[in-house]
């Protein structure tokens, strides 16, 4: 059973991951935080399914619709929620973030529909059987894309001029501002990197789960911000960590203690590590400054 | 007499030693200056004082006690008050307000006493408000009682942050370089407020970059250098001082 | 602010705006037919928000019996007219709009809410105001007791309990059963009364596993399931997460017997699951291997207006339980030449061998819950629900 | 003089707004006014912790749901008088406070928002599982009719009159604490910590009083609420319920006490109003609350004071602040 529950936390952890980065590319460079992440991952499922269909199955245009669409509408948000706000408190945005996720909601199942949406292609066909344990094509499929995608984006922050810059900003906004960055561009590129990222996760989920719905990214966004939060916010490996750890640690909370108890477990240790290290496992400590 | 006695302070941070062993006698009712070059660790040994750092060695008397373990704000109540380099106000007070600020520690309704708005609490409010206006009086800021305190020119922000900590009646006033930024004319100003509190018995520790006002107004001067005190004396024999000379005037300016 | 954000802001203002006012202007005329000729009913149902779907399939319901009933017409030849109000199945709001309802004395019957929460919160004040609360789908075996005015209409999960156990132990004679169940009052009462009823019955319980309403990777629980090996598995859940549990159960080898309470029984199934559901064993609360007259009838007009291949047990229920009111309403008309609020619910209570689409007949119970009720258990093959036959 | 007078206005206004119910004198109204007293009396305490101490608590609604579930057993179970109960959930809730204060001093502006959001969360969890305790998900039913020193509250009107008076008491008592020492030093943690431990605040202290005394009101209101509607559940006190409380404060005004009281009558309010618009209502409900915040970053009361202040006078004030609420919450988080 152990390896069986690890395989089925990797999972859920790796699509936890891929949101995870976004808010931790997001609220670590502004020090903000946004509640919409999970909306931009349901438009993008949605764009990303919606295509698929129209187009008779043709999933790539369907991921790069996904792509576009929630990266438009990353940008979008971060025009709209944090722009007007940089440097102040993080409450406006916060509210905002928390008023789009509402109507983005409320808009999709006007369009849409409330009912769940099956993914209308069977992911599932390949099985690889290792004894008690199963691993089914698409769960190596999906923990393989965001290793993947986590790969590209390690190399656009280390090893890209916009990932030199990006890094430069997330460790002092001013500074960079009169280092000749430009700053505005910089957030915008996280915010499309965070946001492309939801997108392709939504689909990945709606299609892995073969269930689309106006708010399957209301639960998953809270749980990938306690991931990115547990792992350290700020830091791409330590929200990817966090990320992972936390599903491994519902699916064996759920296996070995209990699953009504889950979450409970789960949150209460994400408290444990802020209150031991409030900047998470991999973080790194703001000093503060008299 | 003595007022407040510094020994063999030190302050590591991480590894990195910041002040070392570091003696100091403040006596009552000086003016006492703290000088050296950027980095020798006058704001840290500030900081030691005011109870914004924790020493890592060392120990620190005011008035005959440890105050070591007090927090910075159990320090406010003892009577050491400081200002900031970089000027903190509060930026939703009004110029008012900060004044009464400074009064927190001196008042005593408890919190009872404040939602139900009993008499006691009624009492010290105007209290409080008679004694902030008659204090702005003095440092000539009443006009702006009423203002936001961003908006005042930077000279006055300094003086409000003064007067904020007088307010706390100061036994002893830590002034952290209270004449960066202020033009030629402030700083006459500024040199008359500090003359004034002076007079009124407070003793003061002053960190400044401009040499002149140091020298001025201080009785006793403090020079360190790299964590290091390497002189102390009268504005008199620092100015003599073979060492001091050396190594920090020796640049050929005296600013730094 | 920059342009651009005052540009966004002032578009989304006018945007508000022309939805406010249209909106307004189109529900508008709804209200302004103010006609002694109406009796209005009260509708307090999940209508946005998580259980959403479940609304949907209400007005789904309601519809087709409108037509049919204002097309002769009740109390001698008035109309009914639904007032719809969205609670989210929020039980603060569901709370909110029974006072409104109370108040409104053009209002004659109420149907609240889709759980036993929001059903529940809302009770005292229906039971006070004396305006029959009909629950169409909540199954808590205890809905009724917040007073005299709340009606049940979907079996309840003893019933549901009872059946499922019989199916388990008797027909299918396992040994070893585990239940997995939405951690809801729903879900609970599920888990709760099959459990009881198993073991009553000597079975062992290998496995009682629970999930949120927000969930849908069940893979954690399957996979403890998996090593208890029981033979049958009991659903406590509604159709959506009903399907993906079966799916992702049947991906992780998992081959025992699938069985679920009525809730799952709802051609979305078949599209959620796809061929993972085949097999799986729900009890009906509708007679699918020998519908009486009123399902077919309901059967076929769903499927001719909606393009779909049949009811869900919500529109089913939904549809019931205006034709109920609408013969209570007419009872009560012949007998006292007036319609009230008293009337209706004296007639609902004495409800007898009422020809229904849920049911084949319904009789209300003393304590207003279903005498009688029966469960068809019913085998889902290849997209469709076949009554199931050892 | 003119002061004296515009609060003698303000005073008539309140009355008058007070009244209102009873000249229409309907059921449905005192309900929805009895509601909007309830989140009145829990906006105006997160106001004070939030917009007044520059915590970032994400999680009131749990507080709201500790007083709520205490009343309710302490009533229903152990047989005490509602009064009694009421006054007991709202120490307790207080107690619980204090408790989450503790680790919270450690938790910083974002982190501190995830961490009281667990919170919230792992409330609702453990009053959805601690069944033998909670009623489970299916709540607890049956909560007593209060009575009032022997007075039977069953009537809406009398609820309403109950919590005119809780509201008033609730605003009467922030206000005095905003105004006195505790209130500046409050706001002045939130200004700028460091400098308000320099002038003596101590600020441990201060951040579990100020989590204590707005965990009391909070429990007040949910002792309140638990036996106005006789039923809880969890789902009453889910973390959306935190976010709606937020909307409340950020429309009123960040920082503003009487606009919490604004800010939450308009919220339960608007929602009732636009129920014609059944399917757009959250789609509306979601966008207005981006427009408040993009457009009257003050809030509703700071802009028409802003409005007023504009007309009387000139433009000597052109540099006074503009976004005073927003701006001053922690700068630096």
């Amino acid at each position: 059973m152990l390896t069986q529950q690890i395989i089925n936390g990797l999972t859920l952890g790796s699509l936890y991951a891929l949101l995870a980065v976004g808010f931790s590319l997001i609220c670590g460079i502004l020090n903000m935080i946004t509640f919409s992440h999970g909306e931009i991952f349901m438009i993008g499922a949605f764009s990303g399914l919606y295509t698929i269909i129209a187009l008779g199955g043709n999933l790539p245009l369907g991921l790069a619709a996904a792509v576009v669409v929630s990266a438009a509408a990353g940008i979008l948000t971060e025009r709209i929620a944090f722009r007007p706000f940089r440097n102040e408190s993080p409450l406006s945005p916060a509210l905002i973030t928390i008023g789009l996720s509402i109507s983005l909601q409320a808009g999709i199942l006007l369009l849409f529909g409330a009912d769940t949406k099956p993914f209308p292609y069977n992911v599932s066909a390949h099985k690889f059987i290792l004894g008690n344990t199963v691993i089914s094509g698409i769960e190596v499929f999906v923990i393989g894309i965001s290793i993947l995608l986590m790969i590209m984006l390690h190399l656009f922050i280390h090893y890209t001029r916009w990932g030199l810059a990006l890094r430069a900003t997330s460790q002092r906004i001013e500074a960079a501002d009169i280092m000749g960055i430009s700053t505005n561009r910089i957030i915008a590129i996280a915010f499309c990197t965070a946001s492309l990222l939801a997108g392709i996760d939504g689909l990945l989920a709606g299609a892995y789960y073969s269930a689309f719905y106006p708010r399957m990214g209301v639960a998953i966004s809270l749980k990938a911000l306690a991931g990115a939060t547990f792992g350290g916010i700020g830091s791409i490996q330590g929200a990817m960590a966090g990320a992972l750890s936390l599903g491994v640690i519902e699916s064996l909370a759920a296996g070995y203690i209990s699953a009504s108890y889950r979450d409970v477990i789960a949150f209460t240790i994400l408290i444990f590590v802020l209150l031991i290290k409030p900047s998470g496992l991999l973080g790194q400590m703001r000093e503060e400054k008299v | 007499m003595v007022l407040a006695e510094l020994k063999n302070i030190s302050k590591d941070f991480g590894g990195i030693t910041a002040l070392k062993e570091i003696d100091m006698v403040v006596r009552q009712g000086g003016i006492h200056g703290l000088i050296g070059p950027n980095g020798a660790g006058k704001t840290t040994l500030f900081n030691i004082i005011s109870g914004n750092y924790d020493a890592t060695g060392g120990d620190l008397l005011f008035e005959g006690n440890s105050i070591l373990k007090l927090r910075n704000d159990e320090r406010v109540g003892l009577g050491i008050v400081r200002t900031f380099q970089n000027i903190r106000l509060f930026p939703s007070f009004s110029v008012l307000d900060h004044v009464k600020m400074g009064f927190h520690r001196r008042a005593s309704a408890n919190w009872l006493s404040s939602i139900l708005w009993l008499n006691n609490t009624k009492k010290e409010e105007s209290w409080i408000e008679e004694e902030s206006r008659h204090l702005l009086k003095k440092v000539g800021l009443e006009s702006f009682a009423q203002q936001q305190a961003k908006n005042l020119s930077y000279g006055n922000q300094r003086r409000l942050e003064i007067a904020r900590a007088l307010a706390a009646k100061p036994k002893l006033l830590l002034l952290d370089e209270p004449a960066a930024g202020l033009n030629e004319s402030e700083v006459r100003t500024l040199l008359e407020q500090i003359r004034e509190i002076h007079a009124e018995g407070i003793t003061i520790i002053l960190v400044e970059h401009d040499m002149n006002l140091v020298m001025e107004v201080s009785d006793q001067i403090t020079v360190l250098s790299h964590g290091q005190k390497i002189a102390e004396g009268s504005a008199n024999e620092i100015r003599n001082n073979p060492i001091v000379i050396r190594e920090y005037l020796g640049t050929g300016k005296i600013e730094c | 602010m920059n342009t651009f954000v005052k540009k966004i802001a002032g578009l989304l203002s006018v945007g508000v705006l022309s939805i406010g006012l249209l909106a307004g202007c189109g529900s508008g005329s709804d209200k302004a037919s103010k006609d002694d000729n109406i009796i209005y009913l009260g509708a307090a149902g999940p209508f946005t928000g998580d259980n959403a779907e479940y609304g949907t399939e209400w007005k789904k319901g309601f519809d087709i019996a409108l037509e049919e009933i204002n097309a002769k017409g009740v109390a001698g030849g008035k109309k009914l007219q639904i007032i719809y109000e969205d609670t989210q199945s929020d039980p603060k709001q569901s709370a909110t709009v029974a006072q409104k309802f109370v108040k409104n004395d053009k209002i004659y019957a109420v149907f609240c809410d889709f759980t036993t929460n929001s059903t529940w919160s809302a009770a005292p004040i229906y039971q006070k105001a004396g305006l029959v609360q009909l629950a169409p789908n909540p199954s808590h075996p205890q809905l009724t007791k917040p007073g005299n005015y709340i009606f049940q209409l979907c079996p309840t999960q003893a019933d549901q309990a009872k059946a499922l156990s019989t199916l388990a132990v008797d027909e299918l004679k396992a040994k070893k059963i585990a239940v997995i169940y939405l951690n809801t009052d729903f879900g609970k009462a599920v888990k709760d009364n099959v459990v009881t009823a198993a073991k009553a019955k000597g079975v062992e319980i290998a496995g009682e596993e629970s999930y949120l309403p927000t969930d849908k990777d069940f893979k954690a629980q399957l996979t403890k399931i998996k090593t208890g090996n029981p033979e049958v598995i009991v659903l406590g859940s509604y159709y959506t997460d009903g399907a993906l549990i079966v799916k992702q159960a049947r991906d992780l080898g998992i081959n025992a017997q699938f069985i679920a309470s009525s809730s799952v029984h709802s051609p979305a199934l078949f599209q959620l699951g796809g061929s993972a559901v085949n097999g799986l064993i729900t009890m009906s609360v509708f007679n699918v291997s020998n519908p009486g007259e009123t399902l077919k009838n309901f059967s076929a007009k769903y499927s001719s207006k909606y393009k779909a291949n049949e009811p869900d047990t919500f529109a089913t229920q939904a549809y019931d339980a205006i034709r109920l009111i609408a013969n209570a309403i007419n009872k009560t008309y012949e007998k006292n030449k007036k319609v009230t609020r008293q009337g209706i619910r004296d007639e609902l209570a004495s409800t007898k061998d009422f020809p229904a689409a849920s049911q084949d007949s319904i009789t209300y119970s003393a304590n207003r819950q279903l005498e009688n009720a029966k469960l068809y258990p019913i085998i889902a093959k290849d997209g469709k629900f076949l009554p199931y036959k050892k | 003089m003119i002061r004296n007078r515009k609060y003698i206005l303000l005073q008539i206004i309140a009355v008058a707004i007070i009244s209102v119910p009873f000249i229409l004198d309907d059921k449905y109204i005192f309900h929805i006014a009895v509601m909007s007293g309830i989140y009145m009396i829990l906006s105006m305490s997160l106001n004070v912790q939030l917009g007044f101490t520059g915590l970032f608590s994400f999680g009131h609604a749990a507080f709201y749901g500790i007083g709520a579930y205490a009343s309710a057993l302490l009533t229903r179970d152990l047989g005490l008088p509602f009064v009694a109960a009421f006054i007991l959930s709202g120490l307790f809730t207080a107690f619980i406070g204090t408790l989450i204060a503790l680790p919270a001093l450690r938790l910083k502006g974002i982190f501190l928002a995830i961490g009281t959001m667990c919170f919230n969360e792992i409330f609702c969890l453990l009053s959805t599982n601690l069944e033998s305790l909670t009623g489970g998900p299916a709540g607890l039913p049956d909560i007593p009719v209060p009575s009032v020193f022997g007075l039977e509250i069953t009537q809406p009107k009398d609820y309403y009159i109950l919590i005119t008076l809780l509201v008033l008491v609730t605003y009467k008592v922030f206000d005095n604490l905003i105004k006195s020492r505790h209130g500046r030093a409050l706001t002045s943690i939130r200004d700028d910590e460091i400098a308000a431990r320099a002038i003596g605040v101590n600020i441990t202290n201060y951040k579990i009083k100020v989590f204590a005394i707005t965990a009391f009101f909070a429990g007040l209101s949910g002792s309140f609420f638990a036996h106005y509607l006789s039923y809880i559940s969890p789902s009453n006190f889910a973390l959306s319920e935190s976010f709606n409380l937020m909307a409340m404060i950020a429309l009123g005004g960040i920082g503003n006490l009487p606009g919490s009281i604004v800010g939450a009558g308009i919220l339960v309010i608007i929602p009732e109003v636009f129920r014609f618009l059944q399917d757009y209502r959250e789609l509306i409900y979601g966008l207005t609350i981006v427009l408040i915040v993009l457009l009257l970053p003050q809030g509703i009361i700071g802009w028409i004071s802003g409005l007023l202040h504009r007309q009387q006078t000139s433009q000597d004030l052109a540099g006074s602040p503009k976004k005073f609420s927003v701006e001053t919450i922690l700068h630096r988080i």
